[in-house]
C-alpha cells in the first residue's frame, strides 16, 4: 500500500463514519454546528495520530493479552492531553464538546485502527494513516454540521445567512434532526459510490479489528 | 365481532343470490353420450371394468378398486360402452373417463335393496352406494362411518347451511325430499348408535327451516339449528363448533371429537338408497349465472358434458366464464366439454366473470382477512411468509387449518390473492413433508 | 364463443378496494372541511388544498422517480393531505405546509415503501415536525370569525387546551367547544363535525369503533375527578376528537386485532392526559398516538388471534435456546499472567506522569473571587460600578435562589436562579438606587430558537429602570408595571421576570439603595 | 427522595440516553435487530452500568479529589471499565454459565459503548451525590433498554419496508431512529411537573 494509498483511503473510500459507520456517537451529538463538527474532528485526529504513533511504537513491547487495555490506557492519556489543551486555549469549544470530548477514548475508529493497523505497521505508515483517518473524520463531521446549522439554525460558522427571509426548521438542532440528516448523508454516499460503499463496508477490515466486531451495528453487516 | 354474544366464528356477509330459491328440481333430457371419469372423489382413483363395446344399465358399476379409501362409479345410462379415454377434471387432475352411448332405453340394473344389521353391513352397503360428500368436497361417506370403535361417535350433524352464493340444491333437498332426510338420519343414527343429531340450515332459508323442524319433531333427538346467514357457516369445522358447541382440535377429525357431519343431500340420498339399493348415478345442480337464461335447478345424470347442461338451459353461448360449484370456492371450466361429476353442486355461467381482474396492490395492513378468517388465522402474515418460503414460520403460523374458504381474498381491499397463496404454500409444507 | 376465462377460487370480492375506502374517509372529512370554512374563513379552503395538492405530486413524482408502481390513485395521499391541514392553524404560511406535505408523503411514507409499509402517522409526524420546527407559527391561533371583520388588528387568542395549561383567557362553555366555535387547528375544533364523519365512517365500516371508544373513554374515565364540565371541555377540545377518529384508526399504524386496538387507545388515552396535564406540549393527542406507534409490533404480538382448535400447549413456541459454546479456557500458569499486568501497570504509571506533568505547565489559575472577566461583566450591568466585593448572598424568596451577590459603590448585582421551561435558569440582575440597570443571562437550558430568545436584549432592555413588581403580558403592556413576553415563550419570560422581582425584593431588604 | 425519582425518570424518559444523549448509538443501531438480543443487551448494559458507577465513584471521591487529580477521571474510568468487564465475563463465564451464554456475547461490546462511560463521567459533571449516581446509572441503563425493546420492535416493521436502493440498510433505519426520538420529545416538561 503506497502512501498515498494509505491517506487518501481514510479519506474517502474507507470512510470511518460515512462508509464504514464507526464512531456514530459524537457524529450524532456535536454536530448541531459545523464548527464544533471540525473541532471535534481535529481533535479526535489529533488523538488517533498521538495513539496510532505510540501504539506502532510500543507493538512490540505490549503483550498479547493485555493490548486491549493497554491501548485503551493510552488512548485516554491522548484525550485527556486534549482536554487540557482545549481548556487552555480554546475553552468556547471545550464547552461546547464537553462530555464527547472524554468519550473519544471509546471511539471505535481509534481503537478500531490501534488494533487494525498501528499494531502492525510501521510508525510513519500509522501516521499517515491516522491523518487520513482523522480528516475523513473531520470531514464527515463537517458535512453533517454544516447541513444542520444551515437548515436548522440558518447561519454557517456562527454568520446569519437567512436575511430575515428563510426561516430555520429547528428541528435539524435536536437528535431526531441528527439521525435524520445523518441517514440522509450515508444514503447519499451510497447513490453516489453506487453501492460500492455498502460491499466495502462488509468486507473491511476496519471492523474485524474491534473487540465488538460480533454484535456492533456496522459489523453486522459483515456478519451477514 | 360484536362483543356480546359468545365466541362468535369470524367470516364474511356475501350476497346471497339465492335467485333459484323456488326453481323445482326438474330432469334434463337424456344426453346421447356420457363421460363417466374414474376419480370423482377424494382417494384413489377407481379403475374401468368394462371394455370398448359392453353392454351396461342404469346404476350399473362401471369402475371400482380393492383400496378402502375410494367410491365404486356406477353407470348413469343403459346403452354401449363407446371408448375409454383419459380426460382433466375442473379441479385440474387428470383421471380416466368411460364414454358410453346413450341408447335411450335407460334399462335399470336389477338393484338389491341392502340388508343392514350390523355397522360393519351399514358401512360396506354405504361403500356399494358409490356415495361421496355431495357438499363438494367429495370424501367418500363410508370412511367418515368406518370408524374402528364406532362408540366414540355420538352426534351426527347434518350440514343443509350451503352458505354459497347461487346454489340452492340443498334448499331444494331440504324443501323436496324432508322425508327421506328424516327417514336417512334415522338410519344413520339408528345404525351406528348415535345419540343426537343437529341440522345446521342458514337462517335465509326459513322456510327449510320450518319444514324440517316440522318432521323432526317426531325424534326429540333431532334438532334443527337456525344459523345466521354469514360465509362460510357450511366449513365442517365451523358448523360443529356453531351447532354442537365442539372444537374440533387442530389437526384431528371431526370424529376424534365423536361428532360425523354429512351433507344434507347425501342423507337424503342415502335414505332412498336403503329403500331402493339405486347407487349415486345423477346429482341435483343448480344452473344460474348472469348469462344463463332460464335458472333453476335440474337433475342431470353424472358424466353429462357441462356444454349440454349449458346449452338445455340457455346460457352457453354468451358465457365468457363457466364455474363449476360456487363463486367462492368453485372451480373455473376451462373446456365445457367436461363431464358433471357426483361432486359438483352447480353449474355458473356468467357473460363476464364477476370480480373484475383485480391488479393486487400494497396491503394496507387493515386487518380485515384477520377479520374475516374462520380459522382465526392470519392469512396477511401466511403471505409474507410464503413469499419468503419461510416454511418455520408458515408451520407456527398454523397454514395447514386453511379450510381455503376463500373469504380473506373476497375482502382483501389490495385484492391480494391470500387464500390462493395458502393453497401454493399447503403444498409447499406437504412437498416438504411436514 | 372464444375461450373461457380461467381464474382461481374465489371468483368474487366485496368490491371494497383500497381507493373506495379512501375515497369514504375523504366524504367523511367533508363536515370538518365545512366548519373549518365556517369559523376560519376561506382560507381554510386554500391551505387544506394546498396541502392535498401537494401531497398528490410528491407522491406521484416520487414512484415516477424511483419507477415504482403508480399509487397516486389510491387516493392515500389525498387523505393525508386533507388531515395534515386539519392539524394546521388557519394562518400558517403556506410554504410551511407544503413543507409538512413533504415529510408526510416521502419522508415518513414513501420512504419505507409506500402505502402498508409506514410504521409512523404521516400526518401525525409531519405535524409534530412542523410543531418542533416552527413552533411560532404553529402556535398562533386565530379567533373564529375573526375573518369577517378583517380590519381588526388579528388578535392571537389562546386555545382553550392554552388555557387549561394555564395561561390567560376565558375557557368557552362545552357546547361552543363541541361545536367548535374556539381556537385551535384548521379542522380539529368543530368535534360535532368530526363526530359526524366518524358516525359515517363506522356506518361503511372503514373504521372499527374499539379505538375511538377505547381512547376517548379513557381521556373521559381519566378527566372524570375533575367534575363533568371539565371533562367535557376536556374531550372537545385541541386534537382529540379528530386524533381519535381519523389519525389513530390509520390502518397501517395501528393493531390489526379488536383486542389490539383496545389496547392502542387506552395507551393512547393514557399518555395524552399524561403529557397534556404535566408535559410542556399543550397539545398531548399527537405525541401520544406516535409513541403507541412504535408499540404497534408488540401489540400485535400480544394480541394475535390463536388459530381455531389450538389448544394452549400447541401455542406455546419452544424457546429454542441459542447455545454460545463457552469455551473452557483453562487456567493459565501465574508467570504468562505475571508479566502482560506488570507491563501493562508500567504503562499505566508512564501516561499518569505524563499528564500529571502537562497538567503543571498547562495549569490555568483557578481563581475564586473576582476575576476580570467576572468584573467586566459587572461593570457592565452597573455602570460606573467601583471596587467591587463578594457580598453574603440575603435570603432569597421561595421561587427563586440567589446564588451570589457582589456589592460596588454605584449598586448591588445579584446572581439568581429560577426554573423555567426547560429547566434552570441562571440570571445576573444589576439594581441601583435608580431601580434594575441591567440584566443579563448566563445560563439557560430553555428549548434554544424558542426559550432562549428571553435571553435576548430586545426583551431584557424592557427590565430597565423599574422600580416596583413587574408584571408579564401577553401581547400587549396594559398596566404601566407590565412587560411585554417573547411571542410564544410565555414560560421563559415569566421565569426571567420572577428572577428580576426576586432580586429586586432581596436588594429593598439589603436595606435601601445598595450603599 | 423527590430528587431521586426527578433524576430517575428523566433519565429513562426526557433525556434518554440515546435518543437525546446520543450514547450508546453503535450497539443501539447494531444489536436491535432481534428482540431477545436487545433485551440482553439492555440487561447487560444496565448491569455493567450500575457496577461501573458503585465502583468509580468511590475512586474519584476518594482517591481523586484528595490528591486533586481529577483530570485523571477519564483515564481511570475507562481502565476501571475495562477491567471490569473483562473480570465480570470470567467470573460469568466459570460460575454462571446460563447467564453468560445469554449475555457472554454483549460484553467486549461494553467496553467501548459510550453510554457506559458517559454515565460515569456524567455523574461527577452533574455534581450528583452517590446515591443520585447510582440513581442516575439505573435510570440511564433502563432508558436504554426501553429505548432499544422500542426500537427492536420497529424494525420488525422495517423488515417488511422496501426502501429505495440507497436507502436500504442503516440509513432507513437511521430515519426511523430519527421518528422514535422525535416521539420522545412528547416527553419533555412531563418530568418536573410531575413530581411537583
Amino acid at each position: 500500500m503506497k502512501n498515498r494509498e494509505i491517506f487518501l483511503r481514510g479519506l474517502l473510500k474507507e470512510n470511518p463514519v460515512l462508509v464504514m459507520l464507526l464512531g456514530t456517537c459524537p457524529t450524532l451529538a456535536v454536530t448541531t454546528m459545523a464548527l464544533n463538527g471540525i473541532g471535534m474532528g481535529l481533535a479526535t485526529t489529533f488523538v488517533l495520530l498521538g495513539s496510532n504513533v505510540v501504539i506502532s511504537l510500543l507493538k512490540r513491547v505490549i503483550p498479547k493479552e493485555v493490548r486491549l487495555p493497554c491501548y485503551i490506557v493510552i488512548i485516554a492519556g491522548f484525550v485527556t492531553l486534549v482536554g487540557f489543551l482545549l481548556e487552555r486555549y480554546l475553552p468556547a469549544l471545550n464547552q461546547a464538546l464537553g462530555l464527547f470530548l472524554s468519550l473519544i477514548t471509546v471511539n471505535c475508529i481509534i481503537l478500531g485502527r490501534a488494533e487494525m493497523f498501528a499494531s502492525k505497521n510501521s510508525v510513519g505508515k500509522s501516521a499517515l494513516d491516522a491523518l487520513g483517518m482523522g480528516f475523513g473524520f473531520t470531514l464527515a463531521l463537517f458535512c453533517m454540521g454544516a447541513v444542520r446549522e444551515l437548515i436548522g439554525a440558518g447561519t454557517i460558522f456562527g454568520i446569519d445567512i437567512t436575511f430575515g427571509v428563510l426561516e430555520p426548521m429547528l428541528i435539524f438542532i435536536l437528535p431526531a434532526g441528527g439521525f435524520f440528516v445523518f441517514g440522509c448523508l450515508i444514503a447519499l454516499v451510497n447513490r453516489l459510490t453506487k453501492g460500492r460503499a455498502a460491499e466495502r463496508r462488509s468486507q473491511a477490515d476496519g471492523c474485524a479489528g474491534c473487540p465488538a466486531a460480533g454484535a456492533c451495528g456496522g459489523c453486522e453487516e459483515v456478519a451477514k | 365481532m360484536s362483543l356480546l354474544n359468545g365466541k362468535r366464528i369470524n367470516g364474511v356477509t356475501v350476497r346471497h343470490d339465492k335467485n333459484t330459491k323456488n326453481a323445482v328440481t326438474t330432469p334434463i333430457p337424456l344426453p346421447q353420450r356420457v363421460t363417466i371419469p374414474m376419480q370423482q372423489h377424494m382417494g384413489v382413483p377407481c379403475k374401468p371394468l368394462v371394455e370398448v363395446g359392453d353392454r351396461v344399465l342404469v346404476g350399473q358399476k362401471i369402475g371400482d378398486t380393492e383400496h378402502l379409501f375410494a367410491a365404486p362409479v356406477h353407470s348413469s345410462v343403459s346403452g354401449e360402452v363407446e371408448a375409454l379415454t383419459e380426460i382433466v377434471l375442473p379441479g385440474g387432475k387428470r383421471s380416466q373417463a368411460v364414454v358410453i352411448h346413450a341408447d335411450g332405453k335407460q334399462e335399470e340394473f336389477p338393484h338389491k335393496t341392502p340388508t343392514i344389521t350390523t355397522a360393519q353391513d351399514f358401512f360396506t352397503a354405504v361403500r356399494r352406494s358409490g356415495l361421496v360428500g355431495l357438499g363438494g368436497a367429495g370424501f367418500p361417506a363410508h370412511m367418515k362411518l368406518a370408524y374402528k370403535d364406532v362408540e366414540r361417535l355420538d352426534t351426527l350433524v347434518v350440514n343443509a347451511a350451503e352458505c354459497e352464493p347461487y346454489i340452492t340444491s340443498d334448499y331444494r333437498t331440504c324443501i323436496e325430499s324432508a322425508e327421506d332426510v328424516f327417514d336417512g338420519i334415522e338410519a344413520v343414527m339408528h345404525f351406528l348408535g348415535l345419540t343426537h343429531c343437529f341440522i345446521g340450515i342458514e337462517k335465509n332459508k326459513p322456510e327449510a327451516i320450518e319444514k324440517l323442524g316440522k318432521i323432526c319433531k317426531a325424534d326429540s333427538r333431532i334438532r334443527v339449528v337456525p344459523l345466521p346467514a354469514r360465509y362460510p357457516q357450511g366449513a365442517e369445522k365451523v358448523l360443529i363448533y356453531q351447532t354442537t358447541g365442539r372444537t374440533v382440535r387442530a389437526g384431528s377429525l371431526p370424529a376424534d371429537s365423536g361428532v360425523m357431519m354429512q351433507n344434507v343431500s347425501s342423507i337424503a340420498f342415502l335414505a332412498d338408497y336403503l329403500r331402493r339399493g339405486r347407487p349415486l348415478i345423477e346429482r341435483f345442480i343448480t344452473v344460474d349465472g348472469t348469462a344463463v337464461e332460464r335458472p333453476g335447478n335440474y337433475s342431470v345424470p353424472v358424466g353429462t358434458s357441462i356444454r349440454e347442461v349449458l346449452e338445455y338451459c340457455g346460457g352457453f353461448e354468451k358465457a365468457t366464464q363457466i364455474l363449476s360449484g360456487g363463486p367462492m370456492m368453485g372451480s373455473a371450466v376451462a373446456d365445457p366439454e367436461m363431464p358433471v361429476t357426483k361432486t359438483c353442486n352447480a353449474l355458473l355461467a356468467f357473460t363476464e366473470p364477476e370480480d373484475f381482474a383485480l391488479s393486487a396492490t400494497d396491503c394496507i395492513r387493515c386487518g380485515r382477512c384477520t377479520a374475516a378468517c374462520p380459522m382465526g388465522l392470519r392469512p396477511g402474515m401466511l403471505e409474507d411468509a410464503y413469499d419468503k418460503r419461510d416454511t418455520a414460520q408458515l408451520r407456527a403460523l398454523s397454514v395447514t387449518l386453511c379450510v381455503g374458504c376463500g373469504s380473506c381474498s373476497y375482502v382483501c381491499p389490495a385484492g391480494r390473492p391470500l387464500s390462493q397463496k395458502n393453497v401454493l404454500a399447503k403444498d409447499l409444507l406437504r412437498k416438504e413433508g411436514n | 364463443m372464444e375461450a373461457l376465462i380461467v381464474s382461481q377460487s374465489p371468483h368474487r370480492h366485496s368490491g371494497v378496494t383500497t381507493p373506495v375506502i379512501m375515497r369514504d374517509v375523504l366524504i367523511a372529512l367533508i363536515p370538518a372541511l365545512i366548519a373549518s370554512v365556517v369559523f376560519f374563513g376561506p382560507r381554510a379552503l386554500l391551505v387544506t388544498a394546498v396541502t392535498t395538492a401537494s401531497a398528490i405530486f410528491f407522491e406521484y413524482a416520487y414512484r415516477r422517480l424511483m419507477h415504482r408502481q403508480q399509487t397516486v390513485g389510491d387516493l392515500s395521499a389525498a387523505v393525508t393531505g386533507v388531515l395534515l391541514a386539519f392539524n394546521l392553524p388557519v394562518s400558517i404560511p403556506l410554504w410551511i405546509a407544503v413543507i409538512g406535505s413533504f415529510v408526510a408523503i416521502v419522508v415518513v411514507k414513501q420512504l419505507f415503501g409506500g402505502i402498508g409499509k409506514n410504521f409512523a402517522n404521516p400526518a401525525i409526524t409531519a405535524r409534530i415536525v412542523l410543531m418542533v420546527s416552527f413552533a411560532v407559527h404553529m402556535t398562533n391561533w386565530t379567533e373564529p370569525f375573526a375573518y369577517l371583520h378583517p380590519q381588526a388588528e388579528a388578535v392571537a387568542s389562546a386555545t382553550p387546551l392554552a388555557v387549561l395549561a394555564g395561561s390567560e383567557g376565558t375557557l368557552p362553555s362545552p357546547l361552543m367547544l363541541f361545536l367548535g366555535n374556539c381556537g385551535g387547528c384548521l379542522g380539529e375544533t368543530s368535534a360535532l363535525a368530526l363526530l359526524l364523519g366518524g358516525a359515517y365512517l363506522l356506518y361503511k365500516r372503514v373504521i372499527r369503533p374499539h379505538i375511538p371508544l377505547a381512547y376517548l373513554g379513557t381521556v373521559a374515565l381519566l378527566t372524570l375527578p375533575f367534575g363533568v364540565e371539565r371533562m367535557a371541555t376536556y374531550l372537545f377540545s385541541g386534537g382529540l376528537a379528530i386524533g381519535a377518529i381519523f389519525m389513530a384508526t390509520d390502518y397501517t399504524t395501528s393493531p390489526i386485532t379488536g383486542k389490539g386496538k383496545i389496547i392502542f387507545g387506552i395507551g393512547c388515552g393514557l399518555l395524552t392526559v399524561l403529557i397534556r396535564q404535566f408535559g410542556s406540549y399543550p397539545e398531548g393527542v399527537s405525541f401520544s398516538i406516535l409513541l403507541m406507534n412504535l408499540l404497534v409490533p408488540y401489540i400485535d404480538i400480544w394480541t394475535a388471534p390463536r388459530p381455531f382448535g389450538l389448544t394452549r400447549d400447541k401455542k406455546k413456541k419452544e424457546k429454542t435456546k441459542t447455545a454460545v459454546e463457552g469455551d473452557q479456557t483453562p487456567i493459565r500458569p501465574l508467570r504468562d499472567v505475571l508479566r502482560p499486568t506488570a507491563v501493562l501497570c508500567v504503562v499505566v504509571v508512564l501516561i499518569a506522569g505524563a499528564l500529571l506533568a502537562t497538567y503543571r505547565v498547562t495549569r490555568v489559575e483557578e481563581e475564586t473571587g473576582l476575576t476580570e472577566a467576572l468584573i467586566s461583566e459587572l461593570t457592565e450591568l452597573v455602570p460606573q460600578g467601583a471596587d467591587w466585593e463578594e457580598l453574603q448572598p440575603p435570603a432569597s424568596p421561595e421561587n427563586a435562589t440567589i446564588t451570589r451577590c457582589f456589592g460596588s459603590s454605584a449598586g448591588h448585582v445579584y446572581e439568581v436562579v429560577t426554573k423555567s421551561y426547560g429547566g434552570d435558569l441562571t440570571l445576573l440582575v444589576g439594581i441601583t438606587p435608580e431601580g434594575v440597570s441591567g440584566v443579563s443571562v448566563t445560563e439557560t437550558s430553555d428549548t434554544p430558537g424558542l426559550g432562549s430568545k428571553a435571553a435576548d436584549e430586545g426583551f431584557l432592555s424592557q427590565f430597565a429602570g423599574r422600580k416596583g413588581e413587574i408584571t408579564v403580558a401577553k401581547n400587549k403592556a396594559t398596566r404601566d408595571s407590565d412587560i411585554v413576553a417573547v411571542a410564544g415563550a410565555t414560560i421563559s419570560s415569566r421565569a426571567v421576570t420572577t428572577a428580576v422581582n426576586a432580586a429586586l425584593a432581596a436588594d429593598s431588604e439589603l436595606g435601601g439603595d445598595g450603599e | 427522595m423527590r430528587e431521586m425519582m426527578i433524576i430517575l425518570v428523566s433519565a429513562v424518559l426526557v433525556d434518554n440516553f440515546v435518543l437525546t444523549k446520543f450514547m450508546g448509538i453503535c450497539p443501539f443501531l447494531g444489536v436491535s435487530k432481534k428482540v431477545d438480543s436487545a433485551a440482553g443487551m439492555g440487561v447487560a448494559v444496565t448491569f455493567v452500568m450500575v457496577m461501573a458507577t458503585l465502583c468509580t465513584y468511590p475512586v474519584y471521591t476518594l482517591l481523586l479529589v484528595p490528591f486533586g487529580l481529577q483530570y485523571l477521571n477519564t483515564v481511570s474510568f475507562i481502565l476501571i471499565i475495562a477491567l471490569f468487564v473483562q473480570l465480570v465475563e470470567i467470573i460469568l463465564r466459570r460460575f454462571v454459565p446460563p447467564l453468560y451464554q445469554a449475555l457472554g456475547i454483549y460484553l467486549p461490546l461494553i467496553t467501548t459503548n459510550c453510554a457506559v462511560l458517559g454515565v460515569t463521567l456524567l455523574n461527577i459533571t452533574e455534581e450528583y451525590t452517590f446515591a443520585q449516581s447510582v440513581v442516575n446509572a439505573l435510570g440511564a441503563g433502563i432508558g436504554f433498554t426501553i429505548a432499544l425493546l422500542l426500537f427492536a420492535g420497529v424494525r420488525r416493521r422495517l423488515e417488511a419496508a422496501n426502501p429505495p436502493k440507497p436507502f436500504s440498510g442503516m440509513p432507513i433505519t437511521l430515519i426511523s431512529a430519527a421518528i422514535v426520538s422525535l416521539s420522545f420529545l412528547g416527553f419533555s416538561g412531563v418530568v418536573e411537573n410531575l413530581f411537583g
